[in-house]
């Protein structure tokens, strides 16, 4: 089993579209160069959460409340002591990391498993919402407004939208660069024992709930960097479009539909909804909730047709299709 | 009475049953003896309909069974007591015994039979309202088998009934078993206990490997070299 | 020497007594066979050992420590290690990196662990098979995914569960070959078997359990010959009262 | 290699994504004959019902001004309105702005919920397009310094002044004056900032506030609340309710039988058509603090000309959303016609420069409409009564149609116990 | 505090808890028999409502006599909806039964909001207006009525289950589907059967609810999120967990509202429900007992 030549080969192949995105900015408009950020943004997202659910099999179905805490600690520290967002990211994602290990231990120590790790994690995004939505210092419903400061690179404020553009696709490449590091480490390969098997992985000497811990922790942090990124780019966040269920669901929907436990799949994913969310809106956004619809019923035919993901699936018949 | 032709059947991409044969007559008792993982619960579960088969077929009483479902294979009196009971545990004794004659033929004959079972079994009649969880393993076995029965059986198909029980239990079985098929009903038994379960049958076969590599009269096989030393512990 | 040693140990499951009073030693480098009728409580007692269960009474002693009470990953890090009845490979890994995770238990390195995966293949003949998905391999290989997996934790004392159960004979003869020779490497090996042919053969002593309780204790040729074995276990007619 | 064949996948999906979205055209301005307009509202989503009355106003006051004959500086051109649904949700509203920018509309007007409004503006701001604000009442909206921001509608602050303003003339005018308030308000932005509002406005007016009971809008029973608020008796209950929880809160009201001298809603649900519907004769004696209603009196008929002709259109009366919006195109016809050009920079000096009212324009707010340095005008809130034969204006005094009924009757003495 | 708001709180809370609970059976009936993590189930709840909105609007039936049409319908509703969508994922991991239940969810809310509009609706019936009071103590008779059927409903589901033989085949269904069909059961019909009950309840649940309360394509989500705390709460499978847990949890938002904020009342269901996960994962009453 050596790299070396695939190796070279994936490098060659991954250059490609890399160069593709690093000049889309010079000749794409900003409505492109907008979707662009979200499919990146929500791939990014969705690795995050691919780390936690897709390798290690812990359902999580409350995202929404780390990426609400990275956005709402960076943003109350810059409106409210004026910190800058790139230190206030870090802080961010400390203590979305406490956060998630807190949830983690709890969860773990219990010995939560499948539905119910996903409806507990459901519960705690839902009492962060609630009781963000409650806390006067944090703006409670009205949320936190971002002071505009205008052109400012080192306020994590741009006047155009290629900064953001770079920003996103830089923060999907570094979680595509971690999840394929994460497959290949000693990490990596616990995560998919305890998926796979999580009492043979205990008999072979893995720690399965710290490895779990860990996989939330870890996924926690990343997912509140992309809070900073997302109240910096919206320059308002309030409880309800940062911890709001359905946030969660848009972050998860993109690996499942890619393929959970693969690093392509998130990206893929991403790269298939946000842009049919976006189609199926603009031509058929004319009579109400006709292309939420058919956003529906698209997820039911993956899951019917294709339970395994796009990615998997498609290449499963790919294969067939090549050797018939 | 059964008549199990060239059955393959593959559990994922592993082909646990290789091409097996065999035929069962009405009134008879045949072992099926063989290691675990050998097929032998597979064999059961494919001719019950659970597993799907990949090629060959199944005819029972004459009436092809490879493609219905298993609901209807009961209904056929082709029944099986599955291993490690499967009860229903917080239903009642009673209820258990009453989702025996769920259907069909067994539901019409219901009293009838479950004055049957009870007779059979007089313990169940003691524990009727008690939940089947509360029953020791043994009584669990008996309600078990009375299930079955109750789903008026022509074929009754016993996946390792002996297993775990204390050896009194096990005679009790035994005895049951044999008084059954005295009473003209043709079973089928998978049992761990090789030398006990040829003792009582008529026929049996050896499965190793998915494979049939030994069949004829129950003495043959408990008398042969190879399946005292591997099965028999001689 | 002891290895391991067992005292009073005992495990109730509601009202069901699985595991009573038990009393034994593992010697160093030796092969002690445990065997007994199903459920008489032999996986019971190999979930206790291994820390998958605890248990109600009773000390578990190895290499001179107590590890009772410990979870089953700090005992499989102390080199106690352990196979399951129903082989419970990673099923959507290959077999390499089966083997692999549990390399990974003394080393990060993950060039190293491949090797050492590799050299624990080649030991129990699996490396033909180091692509495969675990969930594509025979029964008989994948039997030995389960010993090669423990063995790449490179454990002192192996606790082997019906290893051999669905194999056949030329594979049996196999699996004795490679478990006597995991015991010439000076791994100690405790295990539960129902081929009878197998353990006679392996075993230096053999420890005969029944509901929960030690009945015989002894040489192979002596427990065979043990009239409470024969009655309880090798399948003597009982007596008709 | 598995990694090699999924990046290869990978990028022929990018491609032909690339390929599909670089077929659309790039950002383009459009024909003089037609001037296009975007607007952002809520088709869908939980605020949908929103979007569908602004729609109205829109469409209504766009077939008003090209049936006139269009922007004559403009040689006639004609609005068009290339519509952008928010799905109720600020991120989906910023892609809907960019979307519109792109397809090269002249000005923008915002259609929905403040906190999509704060998402929107951002991006006209930003793309330095004008966008107009009929509908978003959060006072941020117009104080963060934009420059292409222009704000019809008033700061929710200023509902607050308003209906303390009320209050104290209906004491000062029957002489029975409230002494206590009980806030009874939803517990998102609108309901929290308008409490806040109160709170400190109260003393100023010389009210006590007896207690303020925030509740959520998705409330399954509202009973304890109400009966929370029973127990402060409160003389004035001032309430910022949605339309599902104000039908509850009324139907609750009566159900636990709670009285006092006045309650005054904040627009919200109370000023929806649908909120008599299905109430009927229990939101009697409600004063509803409106954006507009069809019953001000203004100067000759004219407001009940426009009305008249919507209604004939449209089978209902223009509610608060539908005038600001209509209102909102008629100010960008305005500023297109002096303007004289569709440049988003020319359009945005021509709206800083507008000075419309009611006596010599259309628009149908008897306010004069211009804007201040942070694109803010100075609305005023209305204040209405439900009555037993219709909703009338009571407040202010000027532009009033009917005397107020107050303090309200009891529920007994309404013989509805 | 006010002696009156207590009572006041007490009564509400206990009449709110019958419906959470009528909403709560059909989902635990579900997770039980089918295990399925259904999010769709608010929106057939949803539609039941419209169903009811419908038939008196347009047709002038009585919302209770609708019962005998939305029960049915509903039926047949779930029964389709599982042939269809559920039966294809039965086996598929629970992240895509997940996904599937939430395609639905997005399909059926956005088809209300495509057919229906996405107006309020409300009915307005003559006895709504009767009130009972007892001391301090109001509530409209409506709400009475709501709860009563829904106890009713609650019953004469729990003797189905416990009496016929359908009901324990439902029963041995969510004990070993394996060992019924062992025994003759069809798993797949009793799996229709169920899906269809559960659905049936949640659009009983709607026609008794829409006299008190109101009609939007976006109601499902807040039901189904209280259903599912009451469901963990009861016990998965558990149908008398889930009318014991019905009550608790609206005893904790009513009391909740009357001791603290409204707005904060959600919060102590969402507490209650992560004690309930950890400390109780089989629920207050075990799961899957009757």
């Amino acid at each position: 089993m050596t790299m070396s030549s695939p190796g070279k080969k994936l490098y060659t192949v991954l250059i490609v579209p890399l160069i593709i995105f690093l000049v889309l900015p010079i000749f794409a408009g900003s409505y492109l160069l907008h979707i662009m950020i979200f499919i990146f943004f929500y791939a990014y997202l969705s690795q995050c959460w691919n780390i936690l659910s897709g390798y290690t099999g812990q359902f999580s179905l409350g995202h929404a409340a780390f990426l609400g805490v990275g956005a709402y600690t960076s943003s109350f520290l810059f409106s409210q002591y004026s910190l800058t967002p790139w230190v206030g990211m870090f802080i961010g994602a400390l203590v979305s990391l406490c956060v998630g290990l807190f949830i983690g231990h709890i969860c773990f120590r219990f010995g939560l498993k499948g539905a119910f790790f996903a409806l507990a994690t459901m519960a705690f995004a839902e009492i962060l919402r609630i009781l963000f939505l409650n806390l006067p210092s944090m703006g409670g419903a009205q949320g936190l407004l971002l002071p505009l400061r205008g052109n400012a690179p080192l306020l994590y404020q741009f006047e155009g939208k290629a900064p953001f553009y770079y920003i996103a696709l830089i923060m999907m490449l570094v979680s595509v660069a971690v999840a394929y590091a994460i497959e290949r480490s000693k990490t990596g390969f616990y995560f998919k024992a305890i998926h796979q098997n999580e009492e043979s992985a205990e008999a072979l000497g893995v720690d399965t709930k710290k490895y779990k811990v860990i996989a939330v922790g870890l996924s926690a942090a990343m997912t509140a960097f992309g809070g900073t990124f997302f109240a910096q780019y919206f320059m308002y966040i309030q409880p309800d479009n940062t911890y709001s269920t359905f946030v969660s669901f848009d972050i998860m929907l993109r690996s499942i539909i890619g393929g959970m436990g693969t690093v392509a799949g998130p990206v893929i994913g991403s790269f298939i909804l946000t842009p049919l969310a976006e189609i199926t809106r603009s031509f058929l956004g004319g009579k109400s909730g006709a292309h939420l619809m058919i956003y529906g019923l698209i997820l039911m035919a993956v899951c019917i047709f294709l339970p395994q993901g796009v990615y998997p699936g498609i290449k499963k018949w790919l294969t067939r299709f090549q050797s018939e | 009475m059964l008549h199990v032709n060239e059955i393959n059947v593959h559990r994922g991409r592993v082909r646990v049953l290789k091409n097996i044969s065999f035929r069962i007559t009405e009134g008879e008792i045949c072992s099926v003896v063989g290691p675990n993982g050998a097929g032998k619960s597979t064999l059961i579960n494919s001719i019950s309909r659970i597993l799907p088969l990949k090629s060959g077929s199944i005819h029972f009483c004459g009436q092809n069974v490879g493609r219905l479902p298993p609901h209807s294979v009961v209904e056929l009196g082709l029944v099986q007591i599955p291993e490690g009971r499967r009860l229903f545990r917080s239903l009642t004794v009673l209820e258990n015994l009453e989702m025996g004659g769920y259907q069909g033929e067994g539901k019409r004959k219901r009293s009838e039979t479950l004055q049957m079972v009870f007779s059979l079994f007089p313990i169940l009649k003691d524990r009727k309202y008690q939940c089947a969880e509360t029953l020791s393993g043994g009584e669990q076995q008996m309600l078990a088998i009375g299930r079955g029965l109750m789903c008026l059986p022509k074929l009754l198909m016993l996946d390792e009934p002996s297993l775990g029980l204390a050896p009194l239990i096990v005679r009790i079985m035994f005895d049951v078993i044999e008084r059954l098929n005295r009473n003209g009903m043709t079973i089928l038994l998978v049992e761990q206990n090789a030398r006990k379960s040829l003792s009582i049958s008529d026929r049996g076969f050896v499965l190793e490997n998915g494979l049939i590599t030994m069949s004829g009269k129950a003495e043959e096989i408990a008398s042969n070299e190879h399946t005292k030393k591997a099965y028999l512990g001689l | 020497m002891a290895l391991l040693e067992v005292q009073k140990l005992s495990k109730h499951f509601g009202g069901l007594t699985a595991v009573a009073n038990n009393n034994f030693v593992v010697n160093q480098g030796e092969i002690l066979g445990l065997i007994g009728p199903n459920g008489a409580g032999k996986t019971t007692i190999f979930n206790l050992i291994s820390g998958f269960l605890r248990p109600d009474q009773g000390t578990i002693v190895y290499k001179g420590k107590e590890i009772q009470g410990l979870t089953p990953h700090e005992i499989s890090r102390r080199g106690l290690m352990r196979t399951f009845q129903t082989a419970q490979a990673f099923p959507y890994m290959t077999t390499l990196q089966n083997v692999m995770v549990g390399g990974f238990m003394h080393d990060r390195n993950r060039k190293r662990v491949e090797k050492s995966a590799l050299e624990t293949l080649e030991f129990t003949g699996l490396v033909e098979q180091k692509e495969k998905k675990a969930e594509n391999l025979t029964i008989g290989d994948s039997r030995r995914l389960e010993i090669a997996k423990a063995l790449a934790g490179r454990p002192s004392l192996l606790l082997l569960d019906e290893v051999m159960a669905g194999l056949n004979e030329t594979e049996i003869a196999e699996a004795v070959e490679l478990i006597k020779k995991i015991r010439d490497r000076g791994t100690t090996i405790f295990i539960v078997e129902h081929v009878m042919q197998a353990i006679m053969s392996l075993s230096d002593r053999i420890i005969v359990i029944n509901y929960g309780r030690q009945i015989a204790e002894g040489s192979p040729e002596k427990v065979a010959k043990d009239n409470r074995v024969i009655e309880a276990y090798l399948g003597e007619e009982y007596v008709i009262e | 290699m598995e990694s090699v064949k999924i990046i290869q996948k990978g990028t022929f999906i990018v491609l032909v994504f690339l390929f599909v979205f670089g077929l659309l055209p790039g950002e383009s301005f459009a024909e003089p004959q037609k001037i296009k307009v975007g607007i952002v509202v809520s088709k869908t989503g939980p605020v949908a019902f929103m979007g569908r009355d602004a729609l109205l106003g829109f469409e209504f006051a766009t077939d008003r001004v090209n049936g006139a004959g269009g922007i004559k500086s403009l040689g006639g051109a004609k609005l068009e309105l290339v519509v952008g649904d928010n799905e109720s949700k600020p991120e989906v509203g910023m892609s809907e702005t960019e979307r519109l920018i792109k397809e090269g509309v002249s000005a923008l007007i915002e259609g929905g919920v403040s906190s999509i409004g704060f998402a929107v503006t951002q991006v006209a701001e930003k793309h330095k397009t004008p966008m107009l604000v009929p509908l978003s009442v959060a006072d941020a909206i117009t104080e963060r310094g934009f420059k292409y921001i222009f704000r019809l509608d008033f700061k929710a602050s200023w509902t607050a002044r308003d209906t303390l303003r009320c209050v104290k003339w209906l004491g000062e005018s029957s002489g029975k004056m409230a002494k206590t308030l009980g806030l009874l308000t939803e517990d998102t932005m609108w309901g929290q900032s308008t409490a806040k509002a109160w709170k400190s406005l109260a003393p100023k007016y010389g009210f006590k506030v007896a207690g303020h009971f925030p509740y959520s809008k998705k409330v399954q029973d509202i009973s304890p609340t109400i009966s929370k608020l029973k127990a402060a008796r409160p003389d004035i209950v001032l309430q910022c309710s949605y339309l599902n929880d104000a039908v509850l809160i009324t139907r609750t009201m009566r159900e636990l039988d709670f009285n006092c001298m006045a309650r005054i809603a904040c627009g919200g649900g109370h000023s929806d058509p649908r909120f008599i519907e299905n109430v009927k004769d229990l939101a009697d004696y409600i004063f509803v603090l409106h954006m507009w209603h069809h019953t001000i009196k203004g100067p000759g008929t004219k407001i009940q000309d426009t009305n008249a002709a919507f209604k004939k259109r449209y089978g209902e009366d223009i509610n608060d959303w539908a005038s600001y919006c209509y209102d909102a195109i008629l100010v960008l016809a305005d500023a297109l016609e002096r303007a004289g050009s569709t440049d988003r920079q020319k359009l945005r000096d021509a709206l800083a420069k507008t000075d419309m009212n009611i006596e010599d324009s259309d628009i149908i707010h008897p306010f004069p409409m211009r804007f201040d340095e942070t694109g803010q005008a100075p609305a005023i809130c209305p204040i209405t009564q439900i009555q037993k034969d219709g909703e009338f204006t009571v407040w202010p005094p000027e532009n009033a149609a009917r005397w107020p009924i107050y303090p309200m009757p009891t529920w007994k003495e309404r013989g509805m116990r | 505090m006010n002696l009156d708001t207590i009572f006041q709180a007490l009564v509400s809370g206990i009449l709110t808890g019958g419906l959470f609970a009528l909403v709560a059976i059909g989902l635990t009936m579900i997770l039980g028999v089918l295990k399925i993590v259904n999010f769709a189930h608010g929106e057939f709840l949803m539609l039941g409502m419209y169903l009811t909105y419908y038939c008196y609007n347009v047709l002038g039936i009585d919302p209770y006599l609708c019962l005998l049409i939305s029960i049915p319908i509903f039926f047949l509703f779930g029964v389709a909806i599982q042939r269809i969508l559920i039966n294809p994922v039965l086996k598929s991991p629970m992240e895509i039964q997940i996904l599937l239940t939430l395609g639905l969810f997005f399909f059926l809310q956005n088809a209300a909001l495509f057919f229906f509009g996405p107006y309020l609706k409300s009915i307005k019936t003559g006895y709504a207006r009767a009130i009972i009071s007892i001391g301090s103590v109001n509530f409209s008779s409506t709400k009475l009525i709501m709860f009563l059927f829904s106890i009713a409903f609650t019953l004469v589901l729990y003797v189905f289950l416990k009496k016929s033989d359908l009901g324990k085949a439902i029963r041995a269904c969510s004990e070993d589907s394996y060992g019924a069909m062992l025994v003759g059961i069809n798993v797949r019909n009793v799996y229709m059967i169920a899906f269809g009950i559960g659905t049936a309840c949640a659009g009983a649940a709607g026609t008794l609810l829409m006299p008190v309360y109101y009609v939007d394509p976006y109601i499902g989500l807040t039901f189904v999120m209280t259903a599912f705390v009451v469901v963990v709460l009861g016990g998965m499978g558990n149908y008398i967990g889930a009318l014991v847990g019905g009550f608790i949890i609206g005893l904790t938002e009513s009391l909740g509202a009357a001791l603290f904020t409204a707005s904060l009342k959600q919060l102590a269901t969402f507490v209650i429900f992560i004690l309930i996960l950890l400390l109780r994962p089989t629920g207050l009453f075990g799961a899957r007992r009757m």
